[in-house]
């Protein structure tokens, strides 16, 4: 059986990830740690933006996965990596399965701004809640993975971004053959025409609810993940701010591939990290311009620049 | 040289005179060493967004000029010396916005591609509850300069991390003991504030001390506009209605100036009085919409309340060259942190020449002199920095809580006039320490609800 | 005084100040279908150069009254430059791209006119409180309102009126409701879309800039306010069903006396007021309170 | 010959429009029925009706003697009653190969199981291959639906009606848009494609020559009515149906024998 190209390419860069990382800098690992952080929340938006939809309050989810993580130690006392990981699946798998009753009526700005609307009402409850530290959050603590004691060791940090990439490459491949099966497929074509998927005989309402769930539960993996790297969650996670960065990250990527939220996350960031440093007065200025370059020139996203290269490479 | 030296060793009784020379050379000839290149400090400080104009910028503006009067040795005494210790201090200026995620890893670009050897920053409670424990994993001594919350030091406790201002217990107390000196019968007040944690804070702050000091008083009501709003029409409503005796707003910055512009013609502060938690480095701007006889702090004794001194005069005087305005209480913070640090440094570095007397007798004056001319490491200037007490232009101040991490000073309120087209503050009160700060080992609310028992100091 | 009263006239109050600030919003998506992130910083924008041309007028000790035509020449001055500008120099090179990627511009847009404001001004507040208390006031019961309340729902329901004739009565508003319609269609019959895009979002950078000079004099003019406006403004038309211009305004009624309500009883639910009303103003009607007729599909 | 689509009194109004009053209409099977009626007369109302994207005021829809009148247009595709469009209704950025294969990963997977959903191996391809062949598509397979020429978005639009293998077949003017030399080639490819299946056909058309041609029988619709249903040279010569539908101007030739094979 032929292996796929992007397969063979997540891997690859799985591996280089996981072998040469502990060699460079601490910082170049927390921004990597960020990237593929971001790069697994704009995975499930990109899956959105496939199907037409783009949703403004993905924040939500976001900060649901990294509170459903974040509160098992003040309110359970639990600290194992793996628990916390696993309850920011199951809180948002659920509060999406829920509100996507709703929410798969709607499209264009309407799922758009009602998305907004329910994070924002997750932001007011969480300002609203001043034993989770309202506006400042709370700090985050993991002590144990897979029962392995890892709280202030020297490979801490690493282990944390270990599991970030393992978790990042599993969704990604997942991600990848789910887009090239039947209903993976359906995602463009609900885009392009619903009123055609339902007279081929298929659920444009039941594939955009799968499709919102997994989004949503990508994102908060991805909130759950910055949690645990960052170490502190505030609210500010599900203001629309956030949400709206998504976006950005996402049809700054492309949607082409699985490898382009990665891709598009990492150069996203480190433009944002180091117009901070080199113009700390004026590097909304250098994003802002980044970003109409990258529209105008690179319609196709930060991926078309990768797909060009590849193909004059083969 | 050196077998001369040698010679010297056994020679015991000349040890005291050997390490006032060295004292002398290293302290009053530093730069003549070879290792002098520059101390970096990186600054984090709001640049955009609401919370620069009124914090941080001022806090940025003080923080170059303070570095460039150190860096050219013209502070008042006991800071004379240039930069720390003879070394010059580089600024690296990064933005505070954008969220504790950001920040986070905004610090570890600091510490790990700038590599400065010391932060100073932070104005966002958020921010400064998320940066220690980061700074522990860093190993980076980390400066905290002017957020309020309690919760840094009292949630946990940290050994590269210190704040050189209060915390805001003290801002509640003291508003609520000069309210109660002026009206000891106050029957009734109200709130306004940001409903984010610094407004919500400040509001449970005020009511928990009030319910300790005249339960009598009761909350007409309480106005929690989000923060940013712009729009006040309704909330003024709401307090014009309830008619309380004191309306207390913990509202900075612009949400402040558009609550003012907008009530001040409504007549709000005809039926009550006011009190402003925050108020000070606006008071300049709000010059004929600001009524007389409201009560302002400045989250310690700052500005317009700092004693007269020659510190004092030196910020005001670097402050005003660049600006033509009298530094606000976020300048004073950004001083109070850069001496602080200074302090701390320069008598790790005399701990050092101290240590290198006996190093000489048992060694050999070479490596006395080596011991002697390094800088102190971190580790060592956390030692000197815990439970320092220094000079500020805003007064002596005092690393006693948080495990002596934790800055502690008296402060002060008063009222406004306007004269002459200025506002003037008078009726100055200063509270110590003991009557406005928890002591060691309780938490802020506990001392509040406990009744505010004076601490030992 | 019932509370009902105060409920109803500030609500009304903080209405009319919606409307005015999300009528340009509501234009722009009405006709060229952009959902005009950068209408926040035409907002601060327009303050900004109200706040330093009318304090500039205050400080020369000019005829005070002359501040309000001041801040009107602001906002007109803002629309001229920056809508043109904005529009030819940048938008129209985006035409018949996605929606979302429009969206992106005019974030994109909003950003660097951010930073651009923050290098023009500087991070210091303006001031331009004057025109607030110049009018006087009047009394509602045992409530003070300023008159400037009044002169904004004077100037919203101008603003409306003028709008709402425009698209009606006159030939420009048939030709944009033709090109509302089907752009295409409007271009075959002969219509100058292009011209039609440019008076329309010069007339809606016009608006946002007059939003915030009229709001200059309530607030402190700093950076972020513009920020701050976008999403209030993003609900107003969305509630109201998009482009539709009594949409707009009935959900600026609607958003306010909300508010108000809940400032007056519950003050601590003011932060989700506005997004309660959204998604129940959505999930009662999806596309808003006035939403288009969709044309037959099939 | 069995009846396989039946309506009984079917109503619709929209409002004071009535756009089907009395209709009661049965189809038998392997038969090629024509609907012709002026603009506004019903036709596509009807084939909405029957395809369950409106649901009519009163009466219902019998297919193989199920009323199917409650049903939605996927559960009545799934049934086994395809339609296409007058505009046709394409996924208009994906290649004409992606098209059909989306329709195809939908017939394969249908009946939900996660098991066919995630298929991606070799046999819908081969399907697409085949619907590429019979409609003559293969050399348009990597244009993107949305750059086709129209005659060619109209086939397309037929194939993926065709794919999900139904026993009837409504096509909605399959033949406007498409120009007078093209439109013979495209009726004989779908009838020939249309015969492979063995396929029951009701479709809308103008044009009276396409009629005439590959129709056993015709309804003709007015107001929402039905004037006229028979054999094409009876309905298409009923003086009704002239006066309304036809004008006078046209002389129906006598019919060829396409229909009949």
């Amino acid at each position: 059986m032929r292996i796929d190209r992007t397969i063979i390419v997540l891997t690859a860069a799985m591996a280089a990830l996981l072998a040469f990382t502990p060699f460079l800098p601490n910082w170049a690992m927390f921004l990597f740690t960020v990237s593929l952080c971001y790069g697994v929340v704009v995975l499930g938006m990109m899956l959105l933006v496939r199907t037409g939809l783009v949703s403004f309050g993905h924040g939500l989810y976001y900060c649901l996965g990294a509170y459903a993580a974040g509160t098992l130690e003040p309110l359970f006392g639990i600290t194992e990596l793996a628990v916390m990981i696993g309850s920011a699946v199951a809180v948002t798998a659920i509060v999406s399965a829920i509100l996507a009753l709703l929410l798969r009526k709607y499209r264009d700005i309407f799922f758009a701004m009602l998305s907004l609307a329910f994070s924002m009402i997750l932001y007011g409850l969480l300002v609203k809640t001043s034993s989770l530290g309202s506006t400042d959050g709370f700090n985050v603590t993991v002590k144990t993975l897979f029962g392995l004691h890892i709280a202030d060791t020297a490979y801490e940090r690493y282990l944390i971004f270990a599991l970030t990439v393992l978790i990042c490459w599993t969704c990604a491949v997942l991600m990848h053959f789910y887009l090239k099966s039947h209903r993976g497929r359906l995602a463009e074509a609900i885009r392009d025409n619903e009123l055609r998927v339902e007279y081929m005989g298929a659920s444009v309402a039941n594939t955009i609810h799968l499709h919102y769930v997994m989004s949503a539960v990508l994102a908060g993996l991805g909130g759950a993940l910055m949690a645990v790297s960052v170490g502190h969650i505030d609210p500010e996670m599900a203001y629309w701010t956030t949400s709206g960065e998504f976006v950005f990250i996402t049809i700054l990527s492309g949607t082409g591939s699985v490898l382009a939220p990665f891709l598009g996350a990492t150069i996203f960031e480190s433009i944002r990290s180091f117009a901070y440093e080199y113009s700390p007065n004026t590097w909304q200025m250098a994003l802002g311009i980044t970003m109409l370059m990258v529209i105008m020139f690179l319609p196709g996203g930060l991926w078309s620049l990768f797909k060009r290269a590849s193909r004059r490479v083969a | 040289m050196n077998t001369v030296l040698r010679a010297l060793r056994p020679l015991t009784t000349g040890l005291f005179s050997i390490a006032a020379i060295i004292a002398v050379v290293m302290l009053a000839a530093p730069s003549a060493q070879a290792s002098d290149k520059p101390i970096r400090i990186g600054l984090v400080t709001f640049l955009s967004g609401p919370a620069a104009g009124p914090f941080g910028v001022p806090a940025r503006i003080a923080a170059e000029a303070i570095v460039e009067s150190l860096n050219a040795g013209e502070v008042p005494a006991p800071y004379g010396s240039i930069g720390l210790s003879g070394l010059p201090i580089e600024l690296v200026i990064i933005d505070e916005a954008g969220g504790a995620t950001k920040q986070v890893a905004e610090f570890r670009n600091l510490v790990e591609r700038q590599k400065v050897d010391f932060v100073i920053g932070y104005i966002s409670s958020g921010d400064c509850l998320a940066i220690p424990p980061v700074a522990e994993e860093l190993k980076k001594l980390t400066v905290l300069f002017d957020c309020g919350t309690p919760r840094v030091f009292e949630e946990a406790s940290y050994k590269y991390v210190f704040r050189t201002r209060p915390h805001a217990t003290m801002d509640a107390v003291a508003g609520a003991r000069y309210l109660l000196e002026t009206r000891p019968d106050l029957k009734s007040y109200a709130g306004i504030n940001q409903n984010y944690a610094w407004g919500q804070d400040s509001w449970k702050d005020w009511t928990a001390v009030l319910e300790v000091l005249r339960p009598k008083a009761k909350v007409t009501t309480s106005q929690m506009p989000k923060f940013g709003a712009g729009q006040y029409g309704a909330e003024i409503s709401a307090l014009m209605r309830s008619r309380p005796e004191v309306i207390h707003s913990s509202l900075w910055g612009g949400d402040l100036e558009a609550f003012m512009l907008q009530s001040t013609p409504r007549g709000l502060f005809r039926r009550s009085d006011l009190l402003l938690i925050a108020g000070e480095p606006n008071l300049h701007r709000l010059v004929g919409n600001i009524p007389d006889g409201t009560i302002v702090g400045a989250r310690g004794p700052h500005g317009v309340f700092a004693p007269k001194g020659k510190l004092n005069d030196w910020l005001r005087r670097i402050y005003k060259a660049k600006t033509g305005r009298e530094p606000n209480y976020p300048a004073y913070s950004a001083a109070q942190a850069f001496l602080g640090l200074k302090a701390a440094y320069e008598r790790a570095r005399l701990e050092k020449v101290k240590s290198a007397i006996p190093m000489a007798a048992v060694e050999g004056v070479k490596e006395g002199m080596e011991q002697a001319y390094q800088m102190p490491n971190t580790e060592e200037v956390i030692a000197a920095f815990e439970n320092l007490t220094f000079e500020s232009p805003s007064g002596k101040v005092m690393m006693k809580l948080g495990k002596g991490h934790q800055a502690v000073q008296g402060t002060a309120y008063g009222t406004t006039r306007t004269v002459g087209g200025k506002i003037i503050i008078e009726n100055i009160k200063y509270y110590p320490v003991e009557q406005v700060q928890p002591p060691e080992g309780i938490s802020s609310i506990d001392w509040i609800k406990g009744g505010l028992k004076p601490g030992r100091w | 005084m019932t509370t009902l009263v105060a409920v109803l006239v500030d609500g009304l109050i903080y209405s009319s100040w919606l409307f005015i600030m999300a009528i340009g919003l509501t234009l722009i998506y009405g006709v060229m279908k952009i959902l005009n992130i950068a209408h926040g910083s035409l907002f601060a924008l327009g303050a900004y150069t109200a706040a330093s041309l009318a304090g500039h007028w205050f400080e020369q000790g000019y005829l005070p009254m002359g501040s309000y035509a001041i801040m009107l020449l602001a906002a007109i001055l803002v629309g001229i430059v920056a809508g043109p500008l904005l529009e030819r120099g940048l938008l129209r090179f985006m035409y018949g791209r996605d929606e979302i990627v429009l969206v992106l511009v005019t974030y994109a847009t909003f950003l660097i006119l951010e930073d651009f404001i923050k290098l023009v001004w500087g991070v210091d507040p303006y001031f331009l409180y004057q025109p607030y208390g110049l009018l006087g006031s009047f009394d509602i019961g045992e409530l003070t309102y300023p008159n400037y309340n009044l002169l904004l729902l004077a100037m919203s329901v101008a603003i409306g009126g003028i709008l709402a004739w425009t698209l009606t009565r006159t030939r420009y508003g048939k030709i944009l409701i033709a090109v509302i319609h089907d752009r295409e269609m409007a271009a075959s019959q002969g219509v100058n879309v292009s011209l039609v895009y440019f008076v329309t979002f010069t007339l809606g950078a016009m608006l946002g800039a007059l939003g915030g000079a009229l709001t200059a004099p309530m607030i402190s003019v700093q950076p972020g306010i513009g920020a701050e406006t976008i999403v209030l403004a993003f609900a107003v038309v969305v509630i109201g069903g998009l482009g539709s211009l009594p949409g707009a305004a009935l959900a600026a009624l609607l958003v306010g006396i909300v508010r108000a309500a809940t400032i007056h009883f519950r003050p601590e639910l003011d932060l989700f007021s506005i997004y309660f009303v959204m998604a129940a103003v959505l999930i009662a009607r999806p596309k808003g309170l006035f939403s288009a007729q969709e044309a037959r599909k099939i | 010959m069995s009846v396989i689509l039946e309506a009984r009194d079917l109503q619709k109004s929209f409002g004071a429009v009535t756009a089907a009053a009395d209709i009661n209409v049965s189809v038998e099977s392997d038969t090629v029925v024509g609907l012709i009626g002026s603009n506004g007369a019903g036709k596509t109302t009807f084939l909405n009706i029957v395809t369950g994207y409106l649901k009519p005021t009163s009466g219902s829809i019998y297919f193989d003697g199920r009323d199917i009148t409650s049903l939605g247009p996927r559960q009545i595709t799934r049934l086994g009653i395809c339609r296409s469009f007058q505009i046709p209704q394409l996924f208009d950025t994906l290649s004409v190969r992606d098209n059909l294969l989306v329709g195809v990963g939908i017939v394969a997977s249908a009946g939900g199981s996660w098991r066919h959903a995630a298929n991606t191996d070799s046999e819908p391809a081969k399907a697409v291959e085949t619907m590429l062949a019979r409609f003559d598509l293969q050399s348009y397979r990597d244009m993107s639906a949305g750059t086709l020429p129209e005659g060619i978005r109209k086939l397309l639009d037929i194939a993926m009606a065709m794919v999900a293998q139904p026993r009837i077949l409504l096509l909605d003017e399959p033949t406007s848009g498409v120009s007078a030399e093209e439109k013979f080639a495209l009726m004989d490819l779908v009838m020939e494609a249309v015969r492979n299946q063995k396929v029951t056909v009701l479709f809308v058309e103008h044009d009276m020559e396409i009629i005439n041609r590959y129709t056993h029988r015709v309804l003709a619709f007015s107001e929402g009515r039905i004037i006229a249903d028979d054999e094409p040279e009876v309905a298409l010569n009923d003086p009704e149906v002239r006066k309304y539908i036809i004008g006078e101007t046209l002389h129906v030739k006598r019919r060829d024998s396409h229909a009949t094979a």
